[in-house]
This record gives C-alpha cells, structure tokens and sequence, in this order.
C-alpha cells in the first residue's frame, strides 16, 4: 500500500499548474525595502568632512576628496565612495557625526567601465539623490557615547561664598572615558587658533601615557593648566561629536593631563632635547599669556629673555582678571613658574616709559615684543557713569585678586553679557554672600540669553550661585538720589546687530525697566593703553582706519622691524589667541633675526 | 548485513582495490581500470565552489579527495589587521546562505572579552534573526536537495519561499543576504511596523507548500528509493569525524547547542530536538524538514513572546578607540549545519590576536566525505554531499 | 517517387517546427508547476540561430562531427518510415517501405552514433553517460518490444501501415481497448526514451555527466537540439500509431501527440530521477512483466 | 591535473602495444585564440539579435554572488522570461557571470573555462570585489581588478548585487550585444599576451597549457 | 567541576596556567611533550571526546606559537581549550590524528597556514587551500598582507587619504 501511495501521492504537484504564477511582473523597476542599504547619499550642506566615515570603513573605500571652500568647522573635504570596495555594511552611516550621510534604497548600477564607479555623493549628481527611502541610523544605535562624561564640581551651596575652583577634574576612569568618546577627527586642531594636536593628546590619555600628552600640548601651548581651565575652547564648538551629541570635553582633558603631570616633572618631561643658548636678547612687555608663550617659545630657541611687568606678579589678565574660582593661582604660578625656570628673566612692577624707557629697550635688546593686553575698562558713558559707585568690572577683578578691599553694596547690578561680566558677577557675588550672607546682584546686557556671548555653563552657574541674569535691555540712566545710587533704568533692546552683522543695537523705549542697585559695576568691554610707546615710536608705526596696529599676520612683526606686537592688543580677548600669536610670533622674531643675521 | 549492502549493488563489490603495504590503496591508474573524474569545481553537482576528485571503477568510486580553497579569502588574517567593529561585516561573509551565525558569533565573543552585556530586546531580536536564517538556510537546501536528484519542481518552489522570508530580512535590516544585523553590543534596529503580521503571512505560505513538499518530496517512490539506505552515517562515526549538528542527530545523537547550551532567547523557547536512527540521506533530509517545521513554530513563538519597543543596543565604548583586555574565548551556535564556532584571541590591543571559525562543514565535507564517498555508486555522489550540507566557504574561509 | 520526397521534405518541415513549439510548451507546462512563467515559447527558435551563430567551434575529429548527425539521422529516419496521418499522401512518408524492425534499429542508431561521437570528444563525462544511455535504452527496449511483438502478433503484421489500418472505425479498435496490457507495457517502457525524469539520468547534470552532450555545441548543438523536436515527436507518433488508433488529420495528430507527450510530463514532473541501475531494474520488472502478459494474452486469449 | 600530467609519456595499450603520449598535443588545442572579424552586415545583426535573446549562463558559482543567481532562475524573478537560460557546460555557454571575488586558486579554473567557451562570449562582473577588489582589497589570495585577466563586459554592482540588479546588467548586456559592442572574445584574442602575462603573474602554480580550448 | 578534572589531569600530566572563562569554559596550558597525552587522557577517559577545533595563534613577539585544542565533553556539557605553546622556529608538533580521524584535516591546514609541522599525520604536506604558495606561511603575524596584496595585484587608484586636520593645515594656515 505504501508503495502506491508513494507513487500517486508526488502528482499533487499539478495542483500547482492551476495556480498564478508568483513572479514579479517586472523585476526592473522594484521598489527595495524602505530600509534598504543601497547607494550612498549625502547632503553636503550638512557634511563637515570630519572623515569618520573613512577611518571606520573597513574596505578603504571611502576617500576624503577637497571639494568645498574650507570653513569653521568643516575641513572641506567630503567623502568620495568607492563601489569597487564598498560592502553596504552602512557603518559609516552609523558613525557620521553630522547625520548627513545616508543610503538610499537604490540598487541599480550596471557599467561597462570599471572606472566609473567612485562618486561623491552629494556632488555627482546621480538619479538616487531624490529617494527618501533607505537607511539610516536607527534611533538608539550609537557606536560611540554622545554624553558628555559629566565633571565633579562643587555645588552652588558649596561654593557660592568662597573661591574655591568649583570643577574639581576628572578622575582617570573619568578622563579615560571622556578620551574614548573622540572620533580623532581632528577638525578641532584648525580651530584652535593655537592648532593644539588635540587628537594625539587625547589618543596619549587613553593611552594612560600623560607625559607624551604634556609633549605634544606644549609643542604649540606652554600655558596648559591655565587654557585647561579658562580656554573658550574653540574646539569644542566644533567638535564633531558635538553635531548629534556633547561635544568632547576637550579642555577639561588638557587640565586633567596637565593635572596629573606634577611640577616637579616638568622639566623632566619636557625639556629632552638639549637647547643650545645664543646671545639675542628679546625683551618681552608684559607677562600675560602672549609675552609667557613668546617668552617660552623663545626660549626654547635659544633666546635670552627679558620680561617687564607692570604688576607685582605675572599672569597678566589670567591672573587679575580671572577669578580664583576659574583659575586658582597655585595652578596658574605652575606654568608660570615651568617658564622662568627655563632661564627667563622677570621684572616685576616695572612700568614701560616710568622705570624704564622705549630707547632703552630698543638700545639692549634685538628685539622688543609688546603684549601689553587691554586693561582699561570701557564705560557705557550714560549719564550717571561719573558716580564713585559706578565701577569698571576689570578694575574690581584687579582688586580682588590682589586682595584689596572692596565697598561691596548690598544691591549691585553689572551692565555687560561678557564672560568678564560673569566673572564680576559671580565674584560680586561670593563677596555679598560673605557680607551679607545673601546675593543680590543683578546682570544685564544688550544681547538677549540667545546671544549672550558669555559661555553658556557661566551664565547657569551664576543663576545656581543666586545671581540674576537678566539679559535684553539697554542701559539708559544710572539714577541717582542724593549722591547715592539708586538704580539703573534700562529699555528693552530689540536687537544688537544691524543686518550687515555690525554693532548697532535698536531699543524699544516704551518698554522701561528699572533696576535697583547701590553699585554699577561696568563690563562691556576693555581697551589698551599704548602711551608708554611714546609719541616717537607710535608715529612710525602704520595702523589701520580704526588706529590699531598693523602687523604681519604670520609673525606679528610690526613696520618697526625690531617691534613685535601681540596679545589681546592685536587679537582677542582670549587667552588662547594669546598664546597663540604669542607662538608665532616668537617664530616670527626667530625668522626675522636669522635672516638679517646672513 | 552490511547495510551499505542491502541497497546497493547486492554485495556485488569487486572494485576494491587491494592495500599496499603502507596501507594506501592500490591505484594504478595506467592500468585502465580506474579512471580520475573531477566534480567541480564548475559543475552542478557540487555545493558551492569545491571539487571532489573521485577514482572510480565503472561506477563504483573507490577513492575521493576533496579539494576546497576556491573560495579561500583568508578571513581570519584579514580579521587580525581590522578593528573589532570593522569585522562585523567581514564576518557574515564567511557563510553566505546564513550569515547571522557569523555576526552573532563574533559579536558575542566581542562582548565576553569585553564584558558587554546585550539588552534582553536585542536578545530577542537576534534570536529572531539566527531563526529567520535557519528558515531560509533549510528552504534552500531542500531546494538543492531536491534538485540534485533532478526534482527541479521543489526546488523553485522552496527557493520562492527562500525569497519570502528574505524580504523579511530585507525589511528588517536592510539587506537581502549579508544583513549585518547584529553588532556588538545589540542588533541595529528594531522590527518595523507591521512586521509581524506580514511574518506570519508568509509562515502560513510557506506551511503550505510545505505540506505539498511533504507529499511531493519525502512520499516519493523514486526519492525514497534514491535516498533511503545511502549515505549512512555509523553512530559510532560522530565523535572520532566531529559530526554535528542535523547528520549528528539523524545518526540518534541528541547534542543541539541550542538545547545544550542555550544562547539568546532559546531557554524561553518550547521547542523539541528531533532525532532521527535511521542515519541514512532520507532520514537527514526528513529530520532537516522537521526542523524546518520547528523553525517556524519558534518564529511564531518569539514573534509572540518579543517585547515592544526597548532598548535594542547596549551603550557600547566608542568603537573607534574599542580596545579589549588579553584573554580568549570560544563562542557556538547552532547553525542548519550544527555547531558553529567562533574562537577568539585578544591581546590588549583594538584588533583581534586571532579569530578562529568552526564550521561544520570543515569536518563533514573533508574527512568525512571522503569516508561515505567509498564505494557510493558516482550518480550518488551529489546526493551524498548534499545531504551533509556542506558549504565551503567556512572550510577554508 | 520525386514527389514522395518533396512530400516527405513539407513534412518533416511541417514536424519539426510542430515539435519545437511542443518542446516551448512543455517547458511552458513545467514552469508553471514551478509557479513562474518560463522562456517564450518560441525561444527554441532563438536558440538555434544564437548556436549557428557561434563564431568559433572546436571538433573533435571526424566521428565528433558525424555523432549529431547520426542522432539527427536517427530521429528523421524513425519519422520518415512511418505514417504520421493515416490516409494522408502528404503525410504518409516511407511508411509502405518500413516496418517496425526498420523503426527499432533507428531508435537505437541515433544514439549509437551519439555514443561513438561523445566518445571521440573525449571528455569523461560524455564517456560515462553514454554508457548510461546505452544501459538505460537497451532496458527500455526489452518492455517496448515486448508489447511491439504483442502488437504484432495482434494484427498479424509487423507494417506499421497495417496496424493503424487495423484500428480504424472507431474508438474501440484502438489497441488501447483491443490490447491493454501491451499498451501499459509500452507506455510505461516509452517514458524511458523521452529524456524525462525518473529516467534522464544520461543527461542529469547533477550526477557528474552532463550527458553526451558535454563537448557539443554550435552547430553540432543545432543538430542535437532539432533531434530533441523530431525524436520524441517521431516517438510519439509511433505510439499513436501503435495504440492509439493513428490519426486521419493533423490536428487529431497534433493532440495525440500531445497527449503522448504530455504523460511523460505528467510523470516527470512529479518525480525525480533513478538512478540507471534502478532504471533499468525498474524497466526489467513491472513493465516487462506486462510486457510478457501482453504476449500471452495475445497469444491465447485474441487468436 | 598536476604538472606531471603535461608532460609526454610512453604507455602501454591494454592490448599490450606500447606507444606514447603527449598530453599537450593530444588532449589540448595549441592553437593561440584568433580573432574573428565579425563581418558587418544585415545577417551579423540578426544573429546579434538572436544572440543577445538567447543568453546561455555557465551555472558555475565562482563567489559568493552565486547565492542570488537562484533566486534569479526560480520563480520570484524568473530570468527564463528574458531568454537567459542554464548551462553545466562551458562548450555551451556565452555568458560567464565572475560572481564575486576570485581567489587565485579559482581563477586559474575560470581562465581555462573562459577560454573553452566559444567566441562570442560575454563576461560579466558582479559586485565590488571584481571592480577594485572589494571586502578583499587587502587579501593575499584574491584577484583585484578582473579586466586584467579577462575582457569583462559589464560590472554591476553591489555586494552582493540582488537579482534585479543582476537582471538589469543582462539587459545591459543584451543592448550591447544587438549593437555589437560585446567583443571581448576579440578583445581577448587580440591583447592575448598581454592577457596571459597578467594571469602568469598572479597565478602561482601554472600547470596548465597555455593554448587550451 | 573543573577543579577534579583538573586533579585528575595534575596526577598525571602537569599544567602550567588554569585560566577558567566561565562555567562552561576553561583553558589550560600544558607542556609541549605530553599535550597530546594529556589531550589523549582527556579524550579516553574523562570524556571530552568531542574535538571542537584545533588552531594555532601566532605570538610573534614572544617567539610562540600557541596550539589549541579545543574539547568538549558531551554529556557534562563542558569545554576545556589545552593549549601548548612551542618554538616559532622550526615548529614541528607531535600528531594527533590517531585520536580523531579529523584532526588530519586541521594539522594539514595549519602545516600550509602556520608552516607547523605534524610529522607522520597523513597528507600534511599536500596543498589544502593554497596553490603553489611559495612565500611566508599567510597566517603567521609576519606576513603582511596588504603590501602583498598591493605588490601582487593591480589596483585600480585606491584612496589619497586626505587627513582632514591636515587638509586644513594646508587650506586655512599653511604657513604656521
């Protein structure tokens, strides 16, 4: 029986015959699944060419090409594919940091020429470029932590009456973490303007190998602790993980290598290469971040140098504008300190055109550099500025840090949105708590909070510690009541920028606000002060339609030859463009004098 | 009795060719008595691209010789000078028809030397896919089977059901064949909308062609006659030719690895370990269509049982700086062909010192094919070494 | 006589293109069982023009060469000595001069030929399925000529002439209802001659030959792939012609023909392949049987 | 076949008769491949036309592409519909499909098969891995680029390419055939040498003939 | 549980590292001349007779090679990986294909891939995988195999390698 059935029962194939056929009519022109892993797109006006897409394809397919005009943030290159390696395994979907690289879910591509098949999306235009379907990232896959490794800080009740540094650093399972995060991009190295190997020095924590980190920072950075902690960290801003995510961390981890290096190593560490000592003499005015950088950079090339301070300690604008809180001066006579031992000469209170003169300088030494920052605060000039109670912000900050006393009122109000007007605010603050166990400060500024160019984390640490920011108006009117302050009145600002970008701020004067305050404090900008140069040597010198000083831009020389400028005074404010022009121009000095020397 | 005899040419076997000394066997090719045919590496007879190199005596083969690396990419260098998440769509090439097992392996060795654990729904979801692999592993092969005793018929039908269930891939991670599904740390995207529903559509085709394949394929005179009593494997074969997997089974062992040591989601799983005594080529094929018919079940189990929405990636270390402490470790999976393997070596460094894959396959299509060729009758040799199935690329990757 | 010849040229014109569309169908037919569509029906016609359009071909000396031809001449020659429609001059061909032994040697001379010519290309696939072709045909003619002698002794004739004659007037005359046993002998024994599972493992690709076939290609190719229309047609008609009453026009020629056809797809489709030892165990057991019992029943129960 | 097999050897019959063999002449053509001008007429279109309706495949999987191409002959996408039909058999076949990489290993039998089949016959490439080496880029054991070795007719790519795709590429294929651009079996006789010293430089143990058709 | 086997194993053939992963899995390191004895003791009569793999692993740095065996037994459902450490020079091991007829299989592809040598196993000088291979076994760490691959084959123009930090070096300040 079996054997019959066997026989008759593979028949029920017929029964087939009679049903449709299942093939696709017209195999051609189907639709792939909507989350298909076909041909690359990319939308160029989102790409930054960090080129994550490249180091994770495991094929080489993917190349960096030039393509765009290079701007902040974007180093201009976009990433050819090469479908003669290309495996649509769409990790560099997974990895873009911007988002903008996607696959489409076309899968036709038939040529008779091997050649043809590299383009770069986005560029060549190809029939996909329209298709919304394909894939992308999922929502919840990430190959790489988007979290900022938080830092452990003190707490607005801990610190808000007192100096201590609020950010306490990273641990090293906090640094290591943080370090892991980096793509190795490297588009932050263009924007830091001192073009810091951020990458390597990142690559040597993970390393666990913190003394190569200090190498490499000090090849374009002598004041790592101090940039560790204040840097406006250009880098960060455009960092590519901060596209979709936070951006690294990146100046928390110079202090955390600067950190863990001690002092006493320094030398060690940094100073392998044997310097052979020459007899030029540069003399440095001003031991701010510029002069220390030139100084430092200097010396490392042999200089003998010079440095004149008008104060009684070095640091410059770090020092006395800065508060302790930010910076704590152990950690700033650290770098400060790495630098004179290497042979440089200080002057402390020695004033430029008081103790000692122009000619003199330029009499003893090749080569005189001028950093003398911007320490003359600017004032609003609104009726009531003349008032003794009305400050500059810079001139409050040099009090502080030199321990002078302050009349601290019980109600104070800043005019300014600066990172300078935090500083002072917050300060103010700490001291009123001090006095009055209470903060009563009150900031104001032009900018509203959108556009506030203090740092972000400034302006919410402020609030934590009770002051108040209250950005968007336009100073009108100190008032005054018997010699006594009473308040500042200020209309609502509109907006600050004219549609060309220029300063311009429009008011709306039916809305008044009035704030109560006993002390004005000032902070909406400094200036330099330039007359020690004397009449004699600032004719000579070329400047610009607004009076600036014209310098080289690559080496910051002067049309005195023998006088360099740099510092705030040149670019700036900012520490970082200090050191950095204080770099190049300590290479500047050294190409000037070797070529007059042949 | 012999039961290679019973079937077969009555006991009528007078090719053997005599012993040397040495113990190798007597050929003396110029003596016209035997004469070298190659199957493959260009012929359909043959699983993939490899060569089976057969002496034969009028038709009776008295020696084979397999001859694989045709296909030899050298994977497990190429993984040594790649990161670790470089490899993960390197791996799924090593085994084209179920690649799964490859992702899923590696991944997994990844994570223990990492100590990464997976999120349950990414457990699931890999399940999912390692079930939806070996669905269209086993259609495949009951295609090839089928067709290797010229029954083209199954085998269109069981390769539009292979392409069923690859449009469910397609849908659920973005490619047809190399899915690249499971990465380190989770799988890559979760089920779409209405997945399910379309899932269980084509489960229900697929029963029922299988039940047509049911009565076309395994109650067939002339099939049983081809298939049953060839291809024996002796149970006492399995441990000394490291068989495993459904020719294990069939053979009356009982080692599945997913029963045996359970990965993914399988201990919540209710399913059955078929075996089968018989060992012959009708008993593997029966016992893969019984699994086959349980890999559907376990479909609608995990469809049933998974989680909506979850996590379905672990919050992994950036993988470009993935780097993952000295130490080894040995990963499996039960794959259509039966115990896969993934062996891995770290140093300390962001590249594995080495990844070592076990394929089936390595033992059953070398050492032990070249056993059961001998003194098969050469219109059987396809039969037999489709019924191991066997798939070249994990012998020499 | 001339105009014999020229009957018998539009005939066998008129045949083979009949048979290449039949082959177009039938891969039709096993397609839509598969669930697809397949080939156009006409694509045979492509195929052979793309074969004669080869620009190169490799021969093997002159029995390579004569082999196609040989298998060609065998199809065309069964076809040329047997009626196609009874009554029909056009379609008459030799049949007066033939006789079903004459039928017999040409089935086996096509493939002998083949045999000598794949044996020449020596390749050892073509080697081995010769020798499974030869196998296999010898144990299919045993049943066939079995009910082949039944027939004969049935009519009393070995002219294939007169056994169609003899069926005429009706249904009933047919062999199939006059002497059905020699009628499932036969039928049974034909499947092994139409290439089609369980028994083409001569041209099986799978089971290491291709076939003879394995060195032939081009034109050598073209004359196999005519040889693949006529013969099975040419067969067909034989069987029509022995059990099914013949036919008086060609459209009753074309579907019985089909239909003989059609029972070889019937069956291959369903099935796959033997092996050849159990094809020819196969043929030398139940079909023979009927075979014998045919003879016998002819012998003692017709006469 | 090892290196041994070539060369010329004296056996005996088994009628006992001895007489000797050279392998080279007696089972090898030793003629190099010779270009045919296709001559262009009226009839050379036609049979473009017929060639390119009547696509023969040689059924042999060389890479991992070889997994697409059932879907392809069964029903979901049915190439029969386009004439594209199955061959075991190099003699037979016009097309040969590289799918995939090529190791050296598998080249060396690819070669031999390519040159068996007759002229005119088409090459096509699928996937990455025969345009510029693909996943494989770095591997010890496999051929980069395939127009080195042999005159390929048309890349398609993917990794691997779907069935549609490689559907897509026939059809390419088919319109370079009807306007006579597919030559590549003239191109390969044409720059034979330069052909074969590409495949000799890759191919480490070259036991074979180098005329074998 | 694999603390007796361990015993066990210790009363016979002496083990130089223990290195247990899990429940399931555990490494020793044994000495070169009695690897396959203790391999073999395993086998017979602990019951691991199921042979998962054998591989080697280049430790190029240390002069090594590492051989693993990898057991499992069946039936208490555990895997011990014996691993034998020998000479990178001239590395010839004992063979142990009279315990599995496979093993064959593994020492030919490790004698091709690894150039270490199984005197007596059979065809272990036959070519398995490679073809006329005459350089540097490919496995070992040595043997680079992308300047291979880049020396032997043609390549069509592979990537320029545009280093984005460095393309802006060039593009925003050349000169610093």
């Amino acid at each position: 029986m079996g054997i019959i059935k066997d026989i008759v029962s593979p028949f029920a194939v017929w029964k087939h015959f009679f049903k449709e056929p299942v093939t696709i009519k017209d195999p051609l022109n189907r639709i792939a699944a909507p989350r298909y892993r076909g041909f690359h797109q990319n939308d160029i006006s989102q790409c930054i060419g960090c080129g994550t897409c490249e180091a994770i394809c495991e094929n080489e397919a993917i190349d960096l090409v030039a393509v765009a005009q290079t701007k902040n943030g974007d180093s201009g290159l976009r990433p050819r594919v090469d479908y003669g390696r290309c495996c649509w395994c769409a990790l560099c979907v997974d990895v873009c940091t911007t988002g903008s690289l996607k696959l489409s879910n076309a899968y036709t591509w038939v040529d008779t020429d091997g050649d043809n098949f590299r383009f770069t999306p986005g560029i060549d235009l190809k029939p996909w470029d329209s298709l919304k379907d394909g894939y992308t990232k999922a929502k919840g896959l990430e190959l790489y932590p988007l979290e900022r490794m938080p830092m452990q800080h003190l707490h607005a009740h801990q610190r808000d009456n007192s100096f201590i540094e609020i950010m306490k650093g990273y641990s090293k399972e906090e640094a290591m973490a943080e370090a892991d995060r980096c793509v190795s991009c490297g588009i932050c190295v263009a924007a830091c303007p001192a073009h810091m190997g951020i990458p390597e020095y990142i690559k040597a924590i993970r390393e666990d190998n913190l003394e190569k980190g200090l190498q490499i920072m000090y090849q374009t950075n002598p004041l790592v602790e101090i940039c560790g902690r204040i840097c406006t960290h250009k880098c960060e801003t455009v960092c590519s993980v901060g596209h979709r995510g936070e951006p690294l961390s990146i100046r928390w981890l110079k202090r955390y290598i600067a950190d863990q290096v001690p002092a006493t190593d320094y030398y060690r560490v940094l100073n392998q290469d044997k310097v052979e000592k020459n007899s030029r003499k540069v003399a440095i005015v001003g031991a701010g971040p510029a002069g220390l950088s030139a100084a430092y950079y200097l010396s490392k090339l042999g200089y003998q140098i010079t440095i004149f301070e008008k104060l009684a300690q070095a640091g410059g604008m770090m020092r006395y504008g800065i508060p302790e809180y930010r910076l704590p001066y152990d950690q700033l006579d650290k770098d400060i300190n790495y630098i004179l031992s290497l042979g440089v000469e200080i002057n402390y209170n020695t004033t430029i055109g008081t103790n000692v003169t122009m000619d003199e300088l330029h009499a003893n030494f090749d080569i005189v550099y001028v950093a003398t920052g911007l320490h003359e605060g600017r004032s609003t000039r609104i009726p009531g500025t003349e008032h003794a109670n009305v400050y500059q912000a810079i001139e409050l900050l040099r009090k502080i840090t030199e321990n002078k006393p302050i009349e601290v009122a019980e109600k104070i109000v800043v005019i300014g949105g600066g990172n300078v007007a935090m500083d002072i605010t917050r300060s103010l603050a700490r001291l009123q708590k001090q006095k009055y166990g209470k903060v009563q400060t009150i900031a104001t500024s032009l900018e509203t909070e959108d556009i506030m160019p203090a740092d972000r984390e400034e302006v919410i640490e402020a609030r934590e510690e009770g002051a108040i920011i209250n950005p968007g108006w336009g100073p009108r009117e100190i008032k005054i009541l018997n010699n006594k302050i009473q308040g500042l009145k200020v209309v609502q600002c509109i907006s600050v920028f004219d549609e060309n970008k220029r300063f311009n701020p429009k008011f709306d004067e039916s809305v008044e606000n009035f704030f109560e305050a006993d002390m004005i404090v000032e902070s909406i900008g400094q200036g330099m002060n330039l007359s020690f140069l004397t009449e004699k040597y600032a004719e000579q010198l070329e400047k610009d339609s607004r009076g600036r000083i014209l310098v080289d831009t690559l080496t910051y020389q002067s049309s005195l030859p023998w006088l360099f400028f740099g510092g705030d005074i040149i670019e700036g404010p900012d520490v970082i463009h200090s050191v950095a022009n204080g770099h190049k121009a300590a290479k500047g000095i050294d190409n000037y004098l070797n070529s007059i020397q042949k | 009795m012999n039961k290679f005899e019973k079937f077969s040419f009555d006991g009528d076997r007078t090719a053997y060719p005599n012993k040397k000394a040495d113990g190798s066997l007597d050929i003396d090719l110029s003596s016209h008595k035997y004469i070298k045919v190659w199957q493959g590496p260009n012929h359909p007879g043959i699983t993939g691209n490899m060569a089976v190199e057969l002496t034969v005596c009028g038709d009776e083969v008295v020696e084979a010789k397999t001859h694989v690396g045709y296909l030899h990419r050298g994977f497990e260098k190429l993984m040594e000078r790649r990161r670790y998440i470089q490899n993960c769509p390197l791996v799924c090439r090593v085994s084209v028809p179920e690649p799964d097992y490859n992702e899923f392996n590696y991944s997994t060795c990844v994570e223990n030397l990492a100590g990464i654990s997976v999120p349950d729904k990414a457990l699931w979801l890999r399940t999912l896919a390692l079930e939806m692999a070996r669905l269209q592993g086993y259609l495949m092969w009951i295609g090839g089977a089928a067709g290797t005793l010229g029954f083209g018929t199954v085998g269109q039908w069981s390769n539009y059901l292979r392409d069923l269930v690859l449009d469910r891939f397609e849908e659920l991670t973005g490619g047809r064949i190399y899915h690249i599904y499971i990465l380190i740390g989770g799988v890559r995207n979760d089920i779409p909308v209405g997945f399910k529903q379309r899932m269980l559509d084509n489960l229900r085709e697929i029963e029922g062609f299988m039940k047509d394949i049911r009565k076309v394929l395994f109650d067939n005179y002339v099939f049983k006659k081809r298939t049953i009593g060839l291809g024996i494997i002796e149970p006492e074969w399995i441990y000394p030719y490291g068989i495993v997997g459904p020719n294990a089974r069939a053979a009356g062992s009982l080692n599945d690895v997913r029963k045996d040591y359970p990965y993914g989601k399988y201990s919540e799983l209710d399913f059955e370990v078929k075996t089968s005594k018989q060992s012959d080529i009708y008993a593997r094929a029966y016992l893969r269509y019984e699994e086959l018919l349980t890999d559907i079940d376990l479909i609608k189990q995990i469809l049933d049982k998974m989680p909506d929405g979850g996590e379905f990636m672990a919050n992994i270390p950036n993988v470009f700086n993935l780097e993952i402490p000295a130490g080894e470790t040995y990963v499996r999976s039960e794959c259509t062909r039966g115990e896969y393997g993934y062996y891995m070596v770290s140093d300390g460094s962001g590249f594995p010192r080495r990844v070592n894959v076990r394929g089936p396959s390595y033992t059953h299509a070398v050492a032990l094919l070249e056993r059961m060729l001998i003194n098969a009758n050469i219109a059987d040799v396809a039969q037999i070494m489709v019924s191991l199935h066997t798939y070249p690329p994990e012998i020499e990757r | 006589m001339g105009e014999k010849i020229l009957y018998a040229f539009i005939s066998v014109f008129l045949t083979i293109n009949y048979g290449f569309l039949l082959n177009g169908l039938i891969r039709k037919i096993y397609a839509r069982v598969g669930r697809r569509h397949g080939i156009p029906f006409y694509q045979m016609y492509i195929d052979l023009l793309k074969s004669l359009a080869l620009r190169t071909n490799i021969r093997h000396g002159v029995m390579f060469y004569l082999g196609p031809v040989f298998r060609f001449t065998g199809g065309i020659g069964l076809f040329l000595f047997m009626p196609v429609i009874f009554g029909s001059e056009l379609f008459a061909n030799f049949s007066f001069s033939g006789d079903l032994l004459l039928l017999l040697s040409f089935q086996f001379f096509g493939t002998l030929g083949m045999a000598l010519g794949a044996s020449e290309s020596g390749h050892p696939n073509s080697a081995i399925g010769v020798t499974r072709g030869l196998a296999q045909m010898t144990a299919v003619e045993v049943p066939f000529v079995m009910a082949l002698m039944a027939i004969a002794v049935q009519y009393q004739s070995i002219s294939l002439h007169e056994i169609v004659a003899a069926q005429q007037g009706g249904i009933t005359n047919w062999t199939l209802f006059t002497n059905p046993l020699a009628v499932v002998a036969g039928m049974l024994a034909v499947l092994g001659s139409f290439m089609r599972p369980p028994f083409d493992v001569v041209l099986a690709p799978q089971e290491i030959p291709i076939g003879p076939p394995t060195e032939y290609h081009s034109n050598y190719m073209v004359y196999l792939q005519s040889n693949r229309a006529i013969y099975p047609l040419a067969k067909s008609i034989l069987i029509m012609n022995l059990f099914f009453g013949g036919a008086t026009s060609f459209g009753e020629m074309m579907l019985k023909t089909f239909l003989v056809i059609m029972w070889s797809v019937f069956v291959g489709v369903s099935f796959p392949r033997f092996r050849v030892e159990q094809s020819i165990r196969w043929f030398l057991g139940i079909p023979l049987i009927i075979g014998v019992l045919a003879i016998v029943y002819v012998q003692f129960f017709l006469n | 076949m090892s290196l041994e097999d070539l060369y010329r050897k004296t056996t005996i019959s088994p009628d006992g008769e001895e007489f000797e063999i050279n392998p080279i002449e007696d089972y090898f053509c030793t003629d190099k491949p010779e270009e045919v001008k296709p001559v262009q007429n009226i009839l050379e279109k036609f049979y473009n036309w017929a060639r390119s309706e009547s696509i023969w495949i040689l059924g042999f999987g060389t890479g991992c592409g070889a997994i697409e191409m059932r879907p392809l002959m069964t029903p979901r996408f049915d190439a029969y519909r386009y004439g594209i039909q199955w061959r075991p058999t190099p003699r037979q076949a016009n097309l040969l499909i590289i799918s995939g990489y090529l190791s050296t290993k598998t080249l060396k039998r690819v070669i031999r098969v390519y040159e068996q089949m007759q002229n005119p016959k088409y090459v096509m490439a699928l996937g990455s891995c025969t345009i510029n080496g693909g996943m494989y880029f770095d591997s010890y054991n496999t051929i980069k680029r395939l127009d080195y070795y042999l005159p390929v007719d048309v890349y398609v790519a993917g990794c691997m390419p779907r069935p549609e795709a490689l559907l897509a590429g026939v059809v390419k294929l088919k319109t370079l055939i009807k306007t006579g651009m597919a030559e590549g079996a003239n191109d390969y006789a044409n720059r034979f040498d330069w052909y074969k010293t590409n495949q000799k430089a890759v191919i480490l143990n070259w036991d074979m003939p180098d005329y074998n058709w | 549980m694999f603390q007796k086997i361990i015993e066990k194993i210790n009363l016979k053939y002496p083990i130089d590292v223990v290195s247990k992963k899990s429940d399931k899995l555990m490494f020793l390191t044994v000495h070169k001349n009695t690897a396959v004895n203790t391999v073999q003791y395993l086998k017979d009569d602990l019951g691991f007779k199921h042979l998962v793999l054998l591989t080697a692993v280049d430790f190029l740095e240390q002069g090594k090679f590492q051989l693993t065996y990898l057991l499992n037994n069946p039936d208490i459902k555990i895997d011990i990986g014996v691993r034998v450490l020998i000479e990178r020079e001239s590395a010839t091991m004992e063979s142990a294909h009279s315990l599995w007829p496979t093993i064959a299989t593994y020492q030919r592809e490790l004698r091709e891939m690894f150039g270490i040598d199984f005197p007596d196993s059979p065809g272990v000088n036959d070519e398995f995988i490679l073809e006329g291979w005459n350089n540097t076994p490919p496995y070992r760490r040595d043997f680079d195999t992308k300047a291979f691959a880049a020396n032997f084959y043609h390549q069509r123009n592979s990537r320029e390698n545009n280093d984005p930090s460095a393309h802006m070096k060039k593009n925003l300040y050349p000169n610093e």
